[in-house]
């Protein structure tokens, strides 16, 4: 602005908190030289919902819902981590079985969740059918969710001890089923996509997020994968049973748009391949453990997290005897990873912005809280 | 020139050509003046302060909107000008390129060479670059 | 009719060239250049060159003031700020625009012209191509020169470099 | 037979016989004017439908399916609520520039129809400058997005109408390069001349003899008309909604019915230009009449178009420009000069 | 290197900023000295045996009834080394005062955000912070510091007990 | 019927107005613009001329395709200047410019 | 030669992407065209909440024992109770559920040992007036009137022998719920019928598509 | 301006006239119903059920004829998807003004209707959207199925069916 040969003047705008591809309410106030983004400045807070506050005044068990709320997209995976994060703290044991269910529900959600940043993705660039195409895959795994547990979004699935409901025994042949299907649908996807000129064009190179960056922002998840690092807290701490499956952690190598693109790709057929495993392996016998209401677990604090869809999610617990949580820090990855967008974003057009702000698979909810 | 071109146009009918063109404009301006005042009679009118605030996603717009713009437009603009006259010359040239044969060729090929040129000048100027 | 005709789109011309010196935003200035330059022509209508009117569209309205949309949207003095648009002297100006304007009106009417009497419309385009091609051939590769040199030039001048 | 120009002739016969001849045109003119804005307007009304239809079959979905039978009537719904739509001009806005803007809009659109040929005689003037006319009258439309987009007095809209400018004017040059190549072979700018050119079987398109100069043309018009992968204006994942953010009603309403003439008009183009106009493809098929085949073609033109939008994501401004410039000119470039040889060696 | 040892390393190496360390469920925990905060956290993670480059969680606590004052807690990892440990400091802190401590945007940036919303929601000031906006409430918010314990405000309705 | 007085007066019309334009606008890119209403006069007279003294050739028309590609130059390397003024001085006026300083 | 090479990768890939597109269009919408065709419901659809009456004698379930409220995550339930003097019993004199604020989680039915509480698979309850989300006790009984269910008690009572905590016994008593719900489908309330024919749809589409 | 919202009594004098206003009333109120153009605006999980899962093949909201527009200036519907909070209440204030009348609102969602489960112990949600706008069809659920949303416009739409001719022109804001 001040160099007076490069007079252009800036114009300032705020893109969101309602813009269609802020996905939810985020305010983006930018800089623009021309249709060039010079600034950013992420504005969050518009869903902050107090969650935390209110875990203070929830027993462990009525918090389970909660995390529901946390990331709606991924319910399963955020009922799954604070779970494991409860049950570390009490010490408690739960039966085999409810391990698998885990695995297998947090696996198909983690399919769902790409899914809608799939579909989100897409269309911030524009193609509106391939959004409608992950979406007709999501209802199937809504369908065995609701089958499961009667809820399609809001799960409550699991509970502190086990799992709320044993699946239903409808449930098996139509996951077969779906695993069956499945892997033709992403074909779809990749030729409508992958190495389409002008989708190659919109991401090759396009918020290149250096591996530093990504340490130094604790970006994790796929888009820290995709910036190249093998890292997957479900194999580097394995936590539940994890540690029985066989899968690979899918990498970048530029740290691209288009590297986190291919990564959760990948990673949908990875998914695919646990939950096929965990169902091929899933033990009989009891599927909870009761757990009462007033469940008091030993004081102290644990901190607990493991690899939700977006990346590291994780509960840090402080109890002080009593049946309802002294303090509860929900940490999860869109915080950290929202926060490399002014860093990754600059310098690009502002079309680009929307293509990175929607690679970084960013939820309002997990931010905000 | 090939016969069909001969004695097709009279006085009249050249004018009447256009005379459609200019009746239709107002043909065209007058529907949508109607068709705008008609929905005027029909359509609620509230207006209030917010409503008339320009939008800007829900927030109060931050700044002027009347600004000075990035440059790149106006080259885009300046390179379009000068190959639309281009196109100008073109045009007549292609309908009797076919009765003149190679010379017409040649002296097309060299004032397309010379414009090609001045493409190939912003092609390398980086004119051509957005960014 | 055709005098009807005329005297309607001369009253555009003038009306809105008169607008595109006299109006205090220059975008309006240029909304009504297009106006103006639409309607002349359809003064080139009435005079039987309907090719040229074409490139006076194509030419003028979309190429030559869009550009100049375009530049005044680069060099950002529209409204808002306040500034003054003439210069100190538009009412001389004026006075001596109008006197020249009444010697002109003078000559054009008292000079008797050799018109031609019958004025058949003619299929334009080609013989202004063959015309091109063969007498003007010359002018026309010239033409083609100075776009290039005005392209450079333009070019030059307006990169940030 | 359906032919439909005995009608007009007759009409008009009429016409010369109980009226002087400038009244016979000045009738005539306002006659054909109603009769292609209502034609064009059912087009546009279908467009929009059908547009609906095949979006949501190629999304496995059902489109419009309550208002009338399959949604038939679900266009015209949508125009009698946006006439109903409260109307409001911003109050930063430039208050009458933005009134005209989208009358400039519409306008552009429709008087490219003046010379259409909508089948054998079905044309209402056959202009001796025809296709020049269509790109000249034609580029209205940029001015119209650019008094749109100021007028607003929007960031998103000046943004929008500044994109589309650029856009259009840049495939401009490309799209008038590529018709130059059928220009060349058909020595006329007359539409109707060059459709009666392409009588007989299909290989008498130009499209055989010009697929470069085809293929550019398409891919310029798909610009021009800002369609998906070019609907960069309108962005509405980074612009909002492009130049008509802040648009409503009726207002809006014109520019949405502008862009469907567009599609039309441009559909209409190729299909003259390369496609053999009214043309049956084989001479035994010519029972049906001419205008069908016409509207035919400019349906499955119209029908790609809509393919294209549902399929690909949207390309980037700048890729947008380079790819003008930097592609097609070229190619047009190419186009011309192989055509050029072409017509001199055969 | 795994949790025993990372415990004893940071003992033995940075013995004088930390006050204790023990493990708590598998993790390294060290009580850390609030004037070393910055620095430990910046020495853990140049330190080529801790490569501490990333930040998993950083919270802050209510501690002042129990132990009179603010707690912050952060865990630090290192995907290189795939190890991580958490690191405490107590901000005395009595009532409405509000304690301060120097940033720590200057070791991890990630961080940043994380003050901010503790800053908004406990009111802790964290000194030299490069962006000390609210984060999650708006900027006109003046009911306080919500998180902190026995916190009301207008319209906030505590959970009946049934 | 017009006859050539008609246009020739329309063209001395916008002729002047173009020159009132010259004279008294301050800003470039107006001025320009007043180059091109003077440049339409003067393409009115040629192919009025052309039509009616000698309607065979079209020797007017074509001048006035070369007034107008020339125009377009024109305009191009103008604006393109009015840009580069304005980009250093961060004006359009003309008069506030100084040339001395370049 | 990297630009040809890409110029026909690309052009591959574009007609690639049409391709996809286009059979798509042919194929038969997933679509389900809600007021005529309804989606068959699971058994445990957690929807809109009914209170659950004796089918013979017609009376709530309920015995006030206000565990569902207290197990209540947003306190969404009120009770208030009072008691039968004839037969000792406790019965609810006022029940309201809030539905503005209940998250449909379920917990209340979980807590429940008397069958009282039941989340079910009803959806259509849009009000335009705010007040009526405010569920009185009346109201719920009605809409639970025609849902079926099975008594957890007796199926508690058979688990009892496995297990003798009440605990467990509730946990149990999920799975012979779970296996009947197939012959429940058929008599579960009559929207269902109306809608069997047309939900399964969707999913016998999966093996076509593949083949495709 | 406005004559809409006399020409009933004007209608009535006139023989048949009655006739006419109904049949008039009821096109316009009609093509309203039917064209519920909603604003692409979501706030929290609902907004993936209300917003996205409804508008996807499964559900296609498109079959009411419903699609999205991204700006509030060309909507008719705003659906309330999702948990608003304070900071969020005054943005979405001024989204609702700036529609063009006539608008409606759907507040879907306990969130939406009145916290939901953020009614308690929650500092930063507004509790209940109609507190700062007219809402005119609650949905309850949590979130609410797709089908309760498709229910709830329809139920919009005999709402809008049922309008008085003019209802929207008189100047009472
Ligand atoms: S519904 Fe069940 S849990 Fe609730 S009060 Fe009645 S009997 Fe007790
Ligand atoms: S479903 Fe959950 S929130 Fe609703 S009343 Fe039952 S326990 Fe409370
Ligand atoms: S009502 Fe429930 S699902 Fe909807 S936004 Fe609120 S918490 Fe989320």
């Amino acid at each position: 602005m001040s160099v007076k040969q490069l007079r252009t003047e800036e114009m300032l705008i705020n893109m969101g908190p309602q813009h269609p591809s802020t996905h939810g309410v985020c305010k983006l106030v930018i800089k623009m030289d021309g249709e060039e983004v010079k600034y950013i400045q992420p504005h969050v807070g518009f869903l902050h919902r107090s969650i935390e506050k209110i875990a203070e005044n929830r027993n462990y068990p009525q918090f389970v819902p909660y995390t529901d709320r946390i990331d709606y997209c991924a319910s399963m995976n955020a009922n799954h981590a604070y779970v494991v994060a409860a049950e570390k703290l009490g010490d408690v044991e739960i039966p085999e079985r409810a391990e698998y269910l885990r695995v297998i529900m947090a696996e198909l959600n983690r399919i769902a969740s790409h899914l809608v940043w799939l579909a989100t993705f897409t269309i911030d660039l524009g193609a509106v059918t391939p959004f409608l195409y992950a979406f007709r895959e999501r209802e199937d795994i809504l369908d065995l969710f609701e089958m499961t547990c009667g809820q399609r979004l809001t799960y409550n699935y699991m509970t502190i001890g086990g799992v709320g409901w044993d699946i239903p025994k409808e449930f098996e042949p139509k996951l077969r089923q779906f695993l069956k299907i499945f892997p033709s649908r992403i074909d779809d996807y990749e030729d409508l996509l992958t190495n389409n000129p002008i989708f190659l064009h919109r991401t090759k190179g396009v918020g290149v997020l250096p591996k530093e960056t990504a340490y130094e922002y604790s970006v994790s998840g796929p888009s820290l994968r995709g910036s190249g690092v093998k890292w997957d807290i479900r194999k580097a701490e394995p936590y539940s049973i994890y540690d029985k499956f066989d899968f690979d952690i899918p990498i970048g190598t530029e740290g691209d748009a288009w590297d986190r693109y291919k990564v959760r790709l990948q990673e949908l057929r990875e998914s695919a391949k646990i939950v096929e495993q965990a169902i091929d392996g899933l033990p009989g016998g009891d599927f909870k453990k009761k757990v009462p209401l007033t469940w008091k677990p030993p004081e102290g604090e644990v901190f607990c997290r493991i690899e939700a869809p977006r990346g590291e999610m994780a509960y840090h617990i402080i109890s002080d005897g009593t049946p309802k949580p002294y303090r509860m820090k929900i940490r999860t990855a869109s915080f950290c990873n929202l926060q490399v967008l002014p860093i990754i974003g600059v310098n690009h057009m502002i079309a680009d912005l929307v293509a990175i702000f929607g690679s970084l698979d960013i939820i309002l909810p997990e931010v905000d809280r | 020139m090939p016969d069909r071109f001969a004695g097709r146009l009279t006085a009249l009918e050249m004018f009447g050509n256009y005379a459609y063109t200019g009746i239709w404009l107002l043909i065209g301006v007058g529907f949508v003046l109607v068709t705008f005042w008609f929905a005027s009679l029909i359509r609620p009118q509230r207006p209030n302060p917010t409503k008339l605030e320009n939008y800007e996603c829900g927030e109060m717009p931050l700044s002027a909107s009347y600004l000075q713009f990035n440059v790149k437009y106006y080259i885009f603009a300046l390179i379009f000008v000068i190959f639309d006259v281009e196109v100008v010359f073109l045009f007549p040239w292609a309908v009797v390129y076919n009765s003149l044969g190679l010379f017409a060729l040649i002296e097309m090929l060299v004032f397309l060479l010379i414009l090609i040129f001045g493409l190939a000048y912003a092609w390398k100027k980086g004119a051509l670059q957005w960014v | 009719m055709e005098l009807g005709v005329f005297y309607i789109l001369a009253a555009v011309i003038v009306v809105s060239g008169l607008l595109v010196v006299t109006l205090k935003n220059i975008f309006h200035s240029a909304l009504m250049l297009i106006l103006c330059l639409f309607g002349v022509a359809g003064i080139y209508i009435l005079l039987h060159a309907d090719f040229l009117a074409a490139v006076q569209v194509l030419l003028y309205v979309g190429g030559v003031t869009i550009l100049m949309i375009f530049a005044i949207m680069v060099t950002h003095q529209l409204t808002g700020k306040k500034i003054k648009h003439y210069n100190e002297q538009p009412v001389p100006a004026g006075l001596i625009i109008l006197s020249l304007l009444i010697l002109l009106i003078v000559s054009i009417t008292r000079t008797a012209f050799e018109v031609a009497d019958k004025a058949e419309p003619m299929p334009t385009v080609a013989v202004i191509g063959r015309a091109l091609m063969t007498d003007y051939v010359l002018p026309f590769e010239v033409v083609s020169v100075v776009l290039l040199v005005a392209l450079i030039g333009a070019i030059v001048i307006a990169r940030r470099d | 037979m359906l032919e439909l120009r005995p009608i007009f002739d007759a009409i008009g016969e009429f016409l010369n016989s109980i009226l002087p001849e400038f009244w016979v045109t000045i009738v005539s003119a306002f006659g054909t004017g109603a009769i292609i804005l209502g034609v064009a307007s059912v087009f546009v009304l279908f467009f929009v439908w059908w547009e609906r239809k095949v979006s949501a079959h190629m999304q496995q979905r059902y489109g419009p399916m309550r208002t009338g039978w399959h949604g038939w009537l679900q266009t015209i719904a949508d125009g009698v609520k946006l006439l109903q739509k409260e109307d409001l001009i911003p109050r930063d806005a430039d208050k009458l520039v933005y009134l005209f803007a989208p009358v400039v809009c519409f306008v552009a659109a429709f008087l490219a129809y003046v010379t259409i040929p909508f089948g054998e005689g079905l044309i209402v003037q056959d202009l001796n400058i025809g296709i020049l006319y269509i790109i000249a009258i034609t580029t209205f439309t940029v001015v119209s997005l650019l008094m749109a987009g100021w007028a607003s007095h929007n960031k998103w809209s000046l943004l929008g109408g500044m994109r589309s400018a650029a856009q259009i004017i840049s495939y401009e040059v490309p799209l008038s390069l590529s018709l130059i190549g059928v220009i060349m072979i058909a020595e006329t700018l007359s539409m109707v001349s060059i459709v009666v050119q392409q009588e007989g079987w299909f290989w008498n398109w130009y499209v055989f003899r010009q697929p470069l100069g085809f293929i550019v043309y398409y891919i310029a018009a798909t610009a021009e008309a800002n369609r998906t992968p070019f609907d960069i204006p309108e962005a509405e994942q980074e612009l909002v909604a492009g130049y008509n953010v802040e648009y409503s009603g009726m207002k809006w309403a014109m520019f949405f019915f502008a862009e469907y003439i567009n599609m039309l008009t441009i559909s209409a183009i190729a299909v003259t230009l390369f496609f053999g106009g009214w043309h049956a493809p084989a001479p035994f098929l010519d029972f049906i009449p001419s205008w069908i085949w016409f509207v035919g073609k400019c349906l499955l033109s119209v029908f790609v178009l809509m393919w294209f939008r549902w399929t690909y994501p949207r390309v980037r401004v700048d890729q947008l420009m380079a790819f003008a410039w930097k592609f097609m000119l070229p190619l047009a470039f190419v186009n011309i000069i192989l055509t050029g040889f072409g017509i001199y060696l055969f | 290197m795994d949790s025993e040892s990372l415990l004893k390393y940071v003992q033995e190496e940075y013995s004088e900023r930390i006050i204790g360390g023990e493990m708590v469920k598998g993790v390294p925990v060290f009580e850390v000295k609030p004037e070393k905060w910055v620095s430990l956290c910046g020495m853990l993670r140049d330190d080529s045996d801790t490569m501490m480059h990333s930040v998993s969680n950083y919270t802050a606590v209510d501690y002042r009834e129990k132990h009179g004052g603010f707690k912050l807690v952060i865990t630090i990892f290192s995907h290189i080394l795939n190890h991580r440990l958490t690191l405490e400091t107590l901000l005395p802190a009595k009532d409405d005062e509000i304690p301060e401590i120097e940033t720590l945007a200057t070791v991890w940036p990630t961080t940043i955000w994380f003050e901010r919303e503790h800053a908004e929601l406990f009111g802790i000031e964290f000194i030299n912070h490069p962006d000390p906006r609210h984060l999650m409430l708006d900027d006109d918010w003046d009911e306080g510091y919500p998180m902190r314990r026995g916190w009301t405000g207008t319209d906030f309705v505590v959970k009946p007990d049934k | 019927m017009a006859t050539l007085e008609h246009y020739l007066i329309l063209s001395a019309i916008l002729f002047c107005i173009g020159v009132f334009g010259l004279l008294s606008r301050r800003n470039a890119v107006g001025i320009l613009m007043s180059i091109e209403l003077m440049f339409n006069s003067a393409n009115i007279n040629f192919v009025a001329f052309s039509k009616f003294i000698n309607p065979d050739i079209l020797t007017g028309q074509i001048f006035s395709v070369f007034v107008i590609a020339i125009a377009a130059a024109e305009a191009a390397v103008g604006l393109a200047i009015v840009v580069l003024l304005y980009r250093n001085f961060d004006i359009v006026n003309i008069d506030k410019i100084n040339f001395m300083k370049w | 030669m990297g630009l040809v090479k890409e110029t026909t990768s690309g052009i591959y890939n574009l007609l690639l992407g049409l391709w996809v597109t286009f059979k798509h269009l042919f194929r038969k919408p997933v679509t389900l065209q809600y007021p005529d065709e309804r989606w068959e419901m699971p058994e445990r659809s957690r929807g809109t909440i009914v209170l659950l009456s004796d089918p013979e004698t017609g009376e709530l379930n309920c015995t006030a024992c206000m565990l569902c409220a207290k197990a209540c995550p947003v306190a969404a339930i009120t009770i208030e109770r009072k008691k039968d003097p004839e037969t000792k019993k406790n019965y609810p004199t006022l029940f309201t559920l809030d539905t503005t604020v209940c998250c449909y989680c379920g917990l209340c039915e979980q807590a429940c040992n008397f069958d009282a509480i039941k989340l079910t698979g009803k959806y259509e309850f849009s009000v335009s007036d705010k007040s009526e989300l405010l569920y009185e006790m009346d109201f719920l009984q009605e809409i639970g009137r025609d849902v079926k269910y099975v008594k957890k008690k007796k199926a508690a009572k058979k688990a009892k022998k496995a297990a003798p905590k009440k605990d467990t016994g509730e946990k149990s008593a999920e799975k012979p719920a779970a296996k009947t719900a197939e012959e429940k489908k058929e008599d579960s309330n009559e929207e269902d019928k109306a809608k069997d024919k047309t939900s399964g749809e969707p999913k016998e589409k999966g093996p076509e598509d593949k083949t495709e | 301006m406005g004559i809409i919202s006399k020409l009933p009594a004007y209608m009535e004098t006139i023989p048949g006239g009655g006739i006419l206003t109904t049949t008039t009333e009821k096109l316009l109120n009609l093509s309203r119903a039917s064209s519920l153009w909603y604003m692409l605006f979501g706030l929290a999980c609902c907004a993936i059920e209300g917003l996205m899962a409804t508008g996807a093949s499964r559900y296609d909201f498109d079959r009411f004829g419903m699609i999205f527009r991204a700006s509030p200036r060309q909507s008719d519907l705003m659906i309330v998807a999702g948990t608003l909070t304070h900071k969020m209440g005054k943005r979405l204030k001024v989204l609702y003004d700036q529609m063009p009348d006539p608008k409606y609102v759907i507040a879907m969602g306990g969130c939406a209707n009145n916290g939901g489960p953020f009614y308690y112990d929650c500092y930063s949600v507004m509790k209940g959207v109609d507190k700062i706008v007219p809402v005119d069809i609650y949905i309850p659920g949590c979130p609410p199925r797709p089908e309760s949303v498709l229910e709830a416009c329809i139920q919009l739409q005999e709402k809008v069916k049922k309008e008085k001719m003019g209802k929207w022109s008189a100047s009472t804001e």
